[in-house]
């Protein structure tokens, strides 16, 4: 992971210095060495905080909705899973593809440091990759963790390769893999009614309203949010018990349909916890299985299975666990 | 039983719809048994719809039928004549309660010249 | 001491119906001008189309009380706006997947084609959905999908 | 602060019989909002009116709410009065407490329940209802005919003798289409050229008129009033304003071995042609695929000949683009193919032949100038054998489920011109059932079988094989409960017919709506026949559904009487119901753009205010409000809800569904 870091901090001196790009987004140090924070560099001096380890789960493709306004071009780091935002942003014209200069980096997925907290006694103190050993030093002793038990949700099912790319930095070559990202919805698909009712009610119980996963969502970008629209007849004013309140998830869900790419952001940033990515990926489990199959963000064009249709497409009533009767 | 649901049985059995017959008349005009069936194809159709299905239990045109299936093929409103045939002497071969053919006896009867449309015929036509 | 009656008042659903003004509406005033009738529960909104009904509308009453929710709109390929149906067809096919997916009953919810010339056919489906509704009891579920405190 | 007032009308008994209406309008006066509530015995009678008139001025109403009949009865009355009454005809809501509630329901207690749910969830409406204004939009004054048979040619002439512009679009090198290969017309015998070609002529001579031949439409922007239409002048090689018809070149052309289109293949046309005598324009075509010099460079010989050098083999596609305001749709048909018919044996047997090509051969302009001779031998054929319904009524998946409704006049008129020309000629017809309805039409038929001793047999055909050079018909006798086998010298198959395969085209560039069949569908089957659901865009003929020449005529005019009663306005009002976007919420995403089947979405870029003295350019979405029809599909894929409707807002919906789900 090193050599890969040193490869994109290169790169980022060469294009703030020839003035190629007036910006390069990436990740710098953050408080602890396991929460490095998306960041913009202007200056060659700012990059002496720029860090890409093994934490830097965030997707970057959003705040190229802002900075591709600027003036000057932007550079920018993305690892595979975050291309296919970037060109769904592309695709509904929130990003201006003109003015950013994507650099594919490597990823070899990305960890989860709570997941790694919830294996180890002590206070973090290193944290160290060797092929599947994720080596952890705390202050109670040492630990070799198995790396898929301990990356990101997202990380554990992605096949994802680059799909928008200027240039690229990639030093390893990604084993292929054969993961059935659906399996934890067939789980719940199989459960009687009662009981994925018992488990969202769960689930959903602890949302705590905070808007983490809107905000980080690169499909939840918009101008102005539904839920903060005073003419779409489901904003409230107060977090009571209304309707915006009990159905957030659900009308969250649907509005990203089709248009959500599963980056698992969502996810990953819930302080509580919540297995959001399973309501996107019924959506995106059910689309396939009905309509095709669709992957957001696979091209930077064309239209999306919700603007889209066939006559002879199903109709609701024959629609069973997402398949048909 | 009462009459409605034999009647009903029937239509069943035949798993096609007889009142989707527009009376064209096709399937008799295609049958190549036409001669030796007392009742016609078209007829099964129409009597099955009206009921009449004693007069079609004591026919013979259901062992004279070559179950070739040309009245299938032919009709042009998804109406299977052939397949009411079947239905009557599938009531009939029941109602005898034993088969006429088994799968025993069959290897020895057979010979290179002997159409593989027969023997599926004759299963048809002689088994429960 | 005072009698307590056994007897369970019998449960009537509160159905909301969304019909398209073209096709379905005008299904319902057939059904009316032919005195074919249908309960008394079921209530119609008038829409231009069917597509015209977001998830929210369809949400919202089920979280104030609706036990059912119907959509009805023109036979796909005879929409008045050419291809707003197909639209329907799709996102609801999802919407309900997704709800029974979080465990509402997929009875609860339903989209039927209903021609301007189909008003037997309009309360055919009426009776029937109202009968099916009724047959399911209460919507809880969905007026809150989280556990309250002291729950 | 809103002043709403409640009209609860009795329709006589039809609402009062079942609905307390006084005590609905009694309960509505404690509603939050209203003033004013009263109830009357017809509403929408002049006293009514009057009622609503004087309340709304004498309450200074803000919106009323109407507890009615269904808003598709009397909306419109209701507004109207509104109007009058200087209130915004949109701030009018009816509630549907007859067709939804008192004609359905038996119980006094429920209905009355029901209706006063009903009338509060449209008071909970028209209190978000907001004045809207019908907007305007100009009119073009040229209409466009799309297809040059007999329906676009009378539909033309319908409409240029109003007084308006009009362009023939036909994508054949003459107008004519199907009528002018018939022989005779049902039920008068008359002959189809006498009568077709007068009117093509005619067409051909009008000043208003311009036919616009070897054309086909290529793209169509624009809406009611006001299309955009772009049209390919397909490559003739001949010049048009030269030619003059002297068919030297069709004469001198050393290619002749084209299968003549307009005789149904049944004979040979050189690579240059005019497709028949009376073609208009007469001017001639080149055939690439069978040119010689143009296959192989050399030749050009009809140029050598051509004395007003109209030929030009380098002729290109050109493109012109012209604005209407009103489009008529007269594609026609075809005989479907009978690949799937093997049992009539067509393919194999010269001499079983389409009722199309018996039109040919009974033609003095046809193959056989108007001989009866069969195609294998060019003998007289002594029996010959209609089958009819081949491909119709067929619901198996082979042909069409429809009844081509032509097919049992015009084999009749067949029977009895061959009966009556040749009447040594044996002809029998299978039928399933003759229909004739129609003036004259059974008369017809009848004289077919009383006077001209056709052979009717009730029964379809099995199969038609060939036994010795002979053609044996195999089918069913029905009424005699046989089997009977006609030897026949020629068999005659009434194919079904089907709209011309090109209209799915011209429905996809018109957002027309087309049936399971491909054929157009109308705005409303008894009372809106000519009207195509897109506005603006009028139907005629068979592309409609299957119908005879006199149908075929009275619907053309139709059209005509539509598109002239459009194009003598000089404004139409447009729909004030459209979407429209909240530029401040719009993500400029396209979505909405993606599911509009009229166009009506463009982005713009527009600068907005940051505050700090900034500002920023944004995408954002433009509805055009008078392509938007108002379907609301853009509505709800907008992800941040700043699409909405006029008329139907997201918040009066919400409402409304407050209004009845609150217990």
């Amino acid at each position: 992971m090193k050599d890969v870091e040193m490869k994109m901090l290169e790169r980022a001196k060469q294009l703030l210095e020839s003035g190629e790009v007036a910006r390069v987004i990436g990740w710098k140090k953050g408080e602890f060495f396991y929460d490095p924070t998306p960041a913009s560099f202007e200056t060659v001096d700012e990059l002496k905080d720029f860090v890409y380890d093994w934490f830097c789960g965030a997707n970057l493709s959003k705040y190229l909705i802002q900075m591709s306004k600027k003036e000057g071009k932007t550079a920018v780091f993305l690892k595979p899973c975050d291309t296919y935002s970037f060109n769904q942003l592309v695709k509904e014209h929130r990003i201006k593809r003109e003015n950013v200069y994507v650099i594919a980096v490597e990823c070899l997925a990305k960890l989860n440091i709570e997941a790694i907290k919830e294996k180890t006694d002590g206070i973090v103190k290193s944290v160290d990759v060797e092929d599947k050993d994720v080596k952890v030093v705390t202050t109670n002793g040492e630990y070799t963790l198995y790396k898929p038990e301990v990356v990101l949700s997202k990380c554990a099912v992605c096949n994802k390769t680059h799909q928008a790319k200027d240039e690229e930095i990639i030093l390893h070559e990604r084993p292929e893999r054969d993961v059935n990202r659906f399996e934890e919805v067939e789980k719940l698909e199989a459960m009687t009614e009662d009981e994925r009712f018992a488990f969202w009610k769960g689930q959903l119980s602890k949302c705590i309203r905070c808007n983490a996963c809107r905000n980080v969502c690169p499909a939840c970008s918009c101008v102005k949010c539904v839920f903060d629209n005073p003419h779409s007849g489901i904003a409230a004013k107060a977090n009571d018990s209304e309707f915006e309140e009990q159905l957030f998830h659900v009308i969250r869900a649907f509005h990203v349909a089709g248009r959500c790419t599963d980056c698992g952001e969502c996810s990953r940033v819930c302080p509580q916890h919540i297995p959001l990515h399973l309501l996107n990926r019924k959506f995106i489990k059910d689309i396939d299985g009905l309509y095709g199959e669709f992957q957001a963000g696979e091209t930077d064009e064309g239209k999306t299975p919700l603007t889209s249709y066939t006559e002879g497409d199903i109709e609701p009533k024959d629609v069973f666990n997402g398949e048909a009767k | 039983m009462t009459k409605q649901e034999r009647v009903e049985n029937m239509q069943r059995l035949s798993g096609t719809d007889v009142r989707k017959c527009m009376k064209c008349g096709k399937c008799s005009g295609r049958c190549p048994a036409f001669k030796e069936m007392d009742i016609k194809p078209h007829q099964f159709v129409s009597m099955l719809e009206r009921g009449k299905i004693d007069e079609l239990l004591a026919c013979d045109a259901i062992w004279n039928c070559l179950s070739c299936m040309a009245c299938v093929e032919r009709c042009p409103r998804g109406v299977a004549p052939a397949a009411v045939v079947e239905a009557v002497r599938d009531t009939v071969v029941r109602m005898q309660g034993k088969n006429g053919i088994t799968a025993e006896e069959i290897p020895p009867i057979v010979d290179e010249f002997i159409p593989q449309q027969l023997l599926v015929s004759a299963y048809r036509k002689y088994n429960k | 001491m005072q009698e307590v009656s056994t007897e369970k008042k019998e449960f009537v659903p509160n159905i909301v119906a969304f019909c398209c003004n073209w096709c379905s509406y005008a299904g319902a005033d057939l059904a009316g001008s032919s005195r074919l009738s249908y309960p008394a529960n079921v209530k119609i909104i008038r829409v231009p189309c069917s597509c015209r009904v977001n998830p929210t509308f369809v949400l919202k009453a089920f979280q104030q009380g609706a036990d059912g929710v119907i959509l009805c709109g023109c036979h796909p390929g005879d929409c008045h706006y050419v291809t707003g149906n197909y639209y329907t067809r799709r996102r609801m096919a999802l919407l309900f997947s997704f709800l029974n997916y979080m465990g509402i009953e997929k009875e609860r919810t339903r989209v039927e084609w209903v021609s301007a010339a189909e008003g037997a056919r309009f309360s055919a489906v009426m009776n029937d959905f109202v009968k099916t509704v009724t047959a399911l009891g209460e919507n809880k579920r969905l007026t809150d999908l989280r556990v309250k405190e002291g729950e | 602060m809103q002043r709403i007032g409640v009209f609860i009308c009795w329709c006589g008994s039809n609402i009062s019989a079942t609905v307390d209406v006084v005590k609905v309008a009694e309960i509505m006066k404690s509603e939050p909002g209203v003033v004013y509530s009263a109830n009357y015995q017809y509403m929408c009678s002049e006293n009514g009116q009057q009622l609503i008139k004087q309340a709304i001025k004498e309450h200074n109403l803000t919106g009323i709410v109407i507890g009615s009949c269904s808003p598709r009865m009397h909306e419109a009355t209701f507004r109207k009065a509104a109007e009058a009454a200087g209130l915004n005809p949109y701030m009018v809501e009816v509630a549907n407490i007859r067709e939804h509630c008192s004609w359905i329901h038996k119980d006094m207690d429920e209905a009355t329940e029901k209706a006063v749910i009903l009338v509060r969830t449209a008071i909970a409406k028209v209190k978000l209802n907001a004045p809207l204004m019908a907007g305007e939009s100009p009119v073009a004054k040229r209409a466009l005919v799309i297809g040059g048979g007999i329906a676009g040619i009378q539909a033309a002439l319908d409409i240029a003798d109003a007084g308006f512009e009009v362009d023939i679009v036909e994508k054949n090198a003459t107008i004519g289409g199907r009528m002018a290969q018939l022989d005779k017309t049902f039920p008068t015998l008359d002959c189809s050229a006498c009568i077709l070609t007068p009117k093509m002529v005619d067409c051909a001579q009008h000043e208003k008129i311009d036919i616009l031949s070897y054309s086909e439409v290529e793209e169509v922007k624009g809406f009611v009033g006001n299309f955009s239409v772009k049209i390919r002048r397909k490559a003739r090689f001949v010049d048009e304003t030269k030619c003059t018809g002297c068919k030297l070149c069709m004469e001198k052309c050393p290619s002749k071995k084209g299968l003549n289109e307009f005789n149904m293949g049944l004979n040979t046309r050189p690579a240059i042609y005019i497709p028949f005598a009376q073609a208009i324009p007469n001017v001639a075509v080149i055939d690439p695929t069978q040119c010689i010099k143009m296959k192989t460079g050399k030749c050009g010989i009809c140029q050598k000949f051509c004395g007003v050098g109209a030929i030009d083999y380098e002729q290109k596609d050109s493109f012109i683009e012209r604005q209407y305001g009103a489009i008529v749709v007269a594609t026609g048909f075809k005989p479907i193919e009978l690949t799937a018919f093997n049992e009539y044996g067509y393919e194999e047997n010269k001499d079983v032949i389409t009722s199309l090509e018996l039109e040919r051969l009974m033609n003095a302009a046809g193959p056989t100038g108007g001989v009866l001779l069969r195609p294998s031998d060019n003998e007289h054929p002594k029996i010959i054998t209609f089958i009819q319904c081949v491909g119709s009524r067929d619901t198996s998946g082979c042909g069409k489920p429809y009844c081509s409704k032509i097919c049992c006049m015009y084999t009749a008129k067949h029977a009895m011109l061959i009966r009556e020309k040749y009447p040594d000629t044996q002809v029998n017809v299978f039928y399933i059932d003759v229909r004739t309805p129609g003036k004259n039409y059974d008369e017809f038929f009848r004289r077919a079988v009383e006077q001209y001793g056709v052979n009717y047999i009730k029964g379809m055909v099995g199969k038609v094989y060939n036994e010795n050079g002979k053609l044996m018909v195999q089918g069913s006798n029905l009424i005699d409960n046989e089997q009977v086998t006609i030897e026949s010298d020629l068999v005659v198959l009434a194919a079904a017919i089907e709209p011309e395969p090109s209209v799915r085209k011209v429905a996809t560039l018109l957002t027309a709506s087309i049936d399971t069949n491909n054929f157009l569908t109308e705005s409303h089957a008894k009372l809106r026949p000519v009207e195509s659901p897109t506005a603006g865009v009028y139907l005629a003929g068979v592309c409609q559904g299957p119908k005879d020449i006199p149908e075929t005529v009275s619907q053309a005019s139709a059209c005509a009487a539509k598109v002239i009663g459009l194009l003598v306005k000089d404004k139409l009002k447009t729909n004030p119901c459209v979407a429209t976007p909240d530029e401040n919420m719009c993500n400029g995403c396209s979505q909405c753009a993606n599911v509009c089947a009229y166009g009506a979405i463009t982005y713009v870029d527009k600068e907005f205010r940051l505050g700090g003295g900034k500002t920023e350019i944004r995408r954002v979405a433009s509805v055009n409000p008078a392509v938007c029809q108002g379907c609301g599909a853009c509505t709800v894929t907008c992800p941040s809800g700043a699409m909405d409707l006029k008329g139907f807002s997201s918040k009066q919906i919400m409402s409304e569904v407050e209004a009845i789900c609150k217990k």
